[in-house]
């Protein structure tokens, strides 16, 4: 029953994030074929009239059929529908940021703004004559507040920080909780912090008061005034994130992003099914350098399967029995993979394993009310089946 | 030597399998009077592994699944302390101490663990065999 | 389908401390799909009995068998000869295969291993909800297709009682929904709210098990 | 007139009428119906007496009113359709017109599973709204469920209830509007506390005209205590005691304090109500303590209670 099935060298990239990109051009690099495919109006950085990618804009996908080695997505564009094939899909569509107004508890004004707001009064092109509105003043910048920021968000709430004190020689306070400088890139940036003579306070619940043009930060060991206060957005899961997972039968996590890394047994982006790869936001917290190392190693993680060229099932493998079947869907509903499938046996309906898809778990064996499917290449004591 | 009573060690091989082949590298075995059945992951086990154990002459049985997150098919270790429950609770109407089927979550790295567990759940057998003496002599 | 759960072991038990030959029959239809009464719960309760039974009655033989369909007497033909050899059968199908193995093999005592309990369906897997009450007179046109002699507690027809609270009935607010919260809830959606205002008459139960027995026959299928 | 009952000549003649529940003894104890009787006599319009209340069974509704009757008192009895079906409610709907009764309240009736027999089986042959027209028919065509000719009069003032505050809200009106379809010449509502909501309802009641067609009376609950109140809160679906009034229960402390307070506090309920368009009257649900009846009419100034032909 183990066989070898040759698989083309075609993949999807579900989504319009940066990372998307990155992963596409990674995997042109190796040699694959590309849809690369979006529900959004368009695609960032697109390499030229490359002859192994084809793109797609506004194109939702609403059904998944097939497994590793032969998905068959079904897309609706422009009101019509088309159908592609690819032996993988990688899933990079990004996150979504937002004001969290609820967590925050604080309004938007003249003086309390988020990140990006403050860094487009930064870059307004001098030459428009628009005043520089916080030059010289003393900015407040919360992170961690009432919840932990994102890293990336983190990242460019400090660079923010930095440029402010470059370019309008503000005094800026960063006022933290649980400062997690976990990666490079976080490290370097607290460092030129500090050595710019930022200065970072610590709070555990700080109290905000506002009087007349000021503001008012108290934090562990004192309270800061200044004339603007800075706050980063935070990220959520997009809002189709539920309605994609449902379509490719994988799992979002607690958090509602998709499935979180199984530190032990999975390399990072790799889902519960097979063929089905995860990369960057959608998946993932980090800063932008943590993103593309996740974006190449999804391509690489697509290169590990696809790569020899054929696919071959896993050494122990559950097999139904389509005579015994009596089609009650607990086996489909059960497999964490989503490898077992309705199938039309020629003269039955019963439900089938996908060799390919399937890794042999055993959860469908144990629930199958009718004892219909067996672990192939499994053996178990004698005294199992007769006492 | 006098024979002790036979333990069923059930587990996941991913998990369980591979803290066992630590122990035989250290030059540690299992002891004579526990048998390991391997199964590919926790989602495998079914009640009646169990329960056939017991009919089989097992006095005890131990399953051992992955910790949560740590289950190559996501959920299979829940599944085997489900299986683990509903089959404990066959066994208390069947009028089989509940203690006699344990369950433990386990990392490739806790061989010690997986021995001292063995080393504990003899000890109990002794101490309450005594409500239940009748049954076993019966059974003999 | 028909939805069922095992009965206790222990009362399962009861009635076989003297066999000496049990057959166990299983059903591949509904409670097979409902996960009561298919192969695997037939191996799970022969071997538990087994140990049920290992002081009282520890030479018990037990023969395992499941059928496709307990309730038609054709598919019981192959049982014939297991059910000669034993002392006594214990089904694990509805209440309706209970009965056709006792007509079936009229000398033979017959004991169910399950309690049948209703019509339903799965809302996931694991968990059954009732949905048909079977009162032979279905109004569910008038009801946005949500039953409320099924699923309102206390049958009503005329709107919720006073124990609807947050869609919830008050019988069991964590299990029960108000089925009058979903109808509403279902009429509102279809625009077919004037349907509440009408005065829906006491119903007629007699097409219901309370006009006894029922039966029915398709005049054009007897010859 | 429809029925010509002491209640419903009070209704008709424009008085806010008074009528105050009178739970029967677990058992045939007529010392208790005595003790009750005394306690309600000249304080309110009719008594209702309650049938099988929360599935607890009692001396029943029938016989208990059929002893009021004999004492000049005025009964309201209250029939389930929980316990009986169609046969049994209308032969005891005839033995009660014959003993002397003259206002029936149809209710639903609360299940089973709430009372001192939660595995018995349950009935619901009808629900309340099919209960008040077969009464209304019974009385005004002379004719049973059946299609039969009634020997001799039905002269019952028709009763129904109404809960504003159960969900779902819109159904409650429409709930409301069907009973007066059906027949139906007064409503006695569950207890009254969110006052909010109630007033939502009443003013939905009063667009649509409904209280033109029957007369409302509000049900007023005295609380013992707060942890009276968190009882309700917790237990009783389709009742909601508001935070404020829980907490002015726990101010009142314990007691005989608390007890005055849960009075006071339902005359003032009692005097707010009769301020509502189409509230023509209070319902006083003293459960198993009837003693603070008195006490709370007097103070809501509803007292001496009227005389009528």
């Amino acid at each position: 029953m183990s066989q070898r099935i040759n698989v083309d060298k075609r993949v999807m990239v579900l989504g319009g994030a940066p990372e998307a990109g990155l992963v596409t051009q990674e995997l042109l690099k190796l040699g694959y074929f590309v849809h690369w495919i979006t529900p959004d109006e368009a695609l960032p950085n697109v390499p030229e009239d490359h002859p192994r990618l084809t793109c797609y804009e506004n194109c939702a996908l609403i059904r998944l059929d097939g497994h590793v080695g032969g998905f068959i997505g079904r897309f609706r564009r422009n009101g019509t529908e088309l159908s592609l094939h690819a032996s993988a899909l990688v899933v990079a569509t990004g996150n979504e940021r937002y004001y969290p107004i609820e967590r925050y508890g604080l309004a938007l004004s003249s003086n309390v703004l988020t990140v990006p707001q403050v860094r487009k009064q930064l870059e307004a092109p001098r030459s428009t004559g628009a005043a520089l509105p916080h030059r010289n003043r003393r900015a407040l910048l919360l992170l961690d507040l009432n919840g932990e920021t994102a890293k990336e968000i983190s990242a460019e709430a400090m660079r923010l920080a930095i440029d402010l004190r470059a370019q309008w020689h503000c005094e800026v306070y960063v006022f933290y909780q649980n400062l997690k400088v976990d990666t490079y890139n976080l490290e370097r940036l607290t460092r030129t912090m500090r050595e710019k003579g930022i200065v970072f306070c610590r709070y555990s619940d700080p109290q905000i008061t506002f009087s007349d043009e000021r503001i008012s930060v108290s934090y562990i060991e004192g309270t800061v005034s200044g004339e603007l206060l800075i706050l980063p957005e935070a990220v959520r899961p997009r809002t189709d994130t539920q309605e994609l997972a449902k379509v490719l039968r994988v799992r979002v996590g607690e958090d509602g992003f998709f499935q979180d890394i199984n530190i032990h047994e999975y390399r990072p982006g790799l889902s519960a099914r097979k063929g089905i790869f995860f990369a960057g936001r959608c998946h993932m917290d980090g800063d932008w350098a943590d993103i593309q190392t996740d974006a190449l190693q999804a391509a690489a993680n697509v290169d590990a399967l696809l790569g020899p060229g054929f696919l071959e099932p896993e050494p122990i493998i559950a097999h139904v029995d389509s005579t015994k079947c009596v089609r009650c869907y607990t086996c489909v509903r059960t497999c964490p993979h989503a490898a077992v499938e309705m199938a039309d046996y020629d003269e039955v309906i019963a439900a089938r394993v996908v060799d390919l898809a399937c890794r042999g778990c055993g959860a469908c064996v144990a629930n199958c009310p009718v004892r219909a499917i067996e672990l192939i290449g499994q053996a178990m004591p004698a005294w199992v089946q007769s006492p | 030597m006098p024979e002790r009573p036979k333990i069923v060690l059930i587990g996941c091989a991913h998990s369980a399998g591979v803290a066992l082949e630590e122990l035989k590298s250290g030059a540690q075995r299992l002891p004579a009077h526990v048998e390991w059945v391997s199964i590919p992951c926790g989602g495998t086990l079914d009640e009646l592994h169990i329960l056939r154990a017991f009919e089989s002459g097992a006095e005890q049985v131990m399953v051992l699944a992955c910790y949560d997150g740590a289950c190559r098919s996501v959920e299979g270790n829940k599944w085997a302390e489900k299986r683990v429950s509903a089959a404990r609770a066959l066994l208390e109407e069947a009028g089989i101490a509940g203690w006699r089927l344990a369950f433990h979550h386990i990392a490739p790295s806790m061989p010690l663990d997986l021995l001292r567990w063995i080393e504990e759940f003899r000890e109990p057998a002794v101490a309450q065999e005594q409500p239940e003496s009748s049954d076993r002599e019966a059974k003999a | 389908m028909i939805v069922a759960k095992r009965k206790p072991l222990a009362e399962i038990a009861a009635n076989l401390q003297k066999v000496n030959k049990l057959l166990i029959v299983g059903c591949n239809t509904c409670v097979a799909v409902c996960l009561a009464g298919g192969e695997k719960e037939v191996a799970v309760l022969a071997s538990a009995l087994r140990l049920a039974l290992r002081q009282t009655n520890p030479t018990i033989q037990i023969t395992q068998r499941c059928v496709e369909r307990q309730c038609e007497e054709e598919f019981n033909e192959v049982l014939t000869e297991d059910v000669a050899a034993c002392d006594v059968v214990l089904s694990m199908a509805c209440g309706v295969g209970v009965q056709t193995m006792a007509e079936q093999f009229p000398d033979k005592i017959v004991y169910p291993a399950l309690n049948t309990s209703f019509m339903g369906r799965p809302l996931e897997r694991g968990v059954w909800s009732e949905r048909c009450a079977g009162c032979g007179n279905c109004v569910l046109d008038k009801f946005g297709g949500v039953c409320p002699i099924a699923r309102c507690s206390k049958n009503l027809l005329n709107g919720p009682c006073g124990g609807s609270a947050n869609g919830k009935c008050e019988v069991d607010p964590e299990n029960i929904d108000c089925a009058w919260q979903l109808i509403y809830d279902r009429l509102k959606r279809i625009g077919q709210l004037d349907r509440l205002l009408e005065i829906e008459p006491p119903k007629d139960w007699s097409t219901s098990r309370h006009g006894g027995p029922r039966k029915i026959v398709r005049e054009d299928m007897v010859l | 007139m429809k029925s010509g009952s002491k209640l419903e000549r009070i209704l008709a003649s424009g008085h806010f009428a008074v009528t105050a529940e009178l739970g029967p003894p677990k058992g045939p104890n007529l010392e208790v119906v005595e003790r009750k009787m005394q306690l309600l006599t000249g304080v309110c319009d009719a008594i209702n007496v309650t049938d099988n209340q929360t599935a607890i069974v009692r001396l029943s509704s029938v016989a208990t009113c059929a002893i009021l009757a004999q004492r000049g008192l005025e009964p309201v009895m209250q029939m389930t359709c929980r316990d009986r079906n169609r046969l049994a409610i209308q032969a005891d709907v005839f033995g009660a017109v014959a003993l002397g009764v003259r206002n029936l309240l149809c209710l639903t009736g609360d299940h089973q599973c709430f009372g001192n027999h939660p595995t018995a089986k349950n009935v619901y042959d009808l629900d309340s709204i099919q209960l008040i027209r077969m009464i209304a028919r019974m009385r005004d065509e002379g004719r049973t469920e059946g299609g039969e000719e009634v020997d001799g009069a039905v002269p019952l003032f028709i009763g129904g209830a109404a809960n504003p505050f159960g969900d779902p809200f819109e159904m409650r009106v429409i709930r409301l509007a069907k009973k007066v379809a059906a027949g139906v010449d007064f409503i006695q509502t569950q207890c009254i506390f969110d006052m909010a909501r109630f007033k939502e309802w009443m003013k939905r009641v009063v667009d649509q005209g409904l209280h033109e067609k029957v007369y409302i009376l509000a049900g007023i609950m005295p609380l013992k205590s707060a942890g009276a109140a968190r009882y309700i809160n917790s237990n009783v679906a389709g009742i909601y005691v508001p935070e404020p009034l829980v907490k002015r229960m726990a101010a009142a402390g314990r007691g005989k304090a608390a007890q005055a307070e849960g009075m006071k506090l339902a005359a003032e309920t009692i005097q707010e109500v009769r301020e509502i368009e189409g509230v023509r009257g209070v319902h006083i649900m003293a459960v198993e303590w009837e003693e603070a009846i008195r006490p709370i009419v007097e103070m809501a100034g509803l007292l001496p209670r009227p005389v009528v032909e």
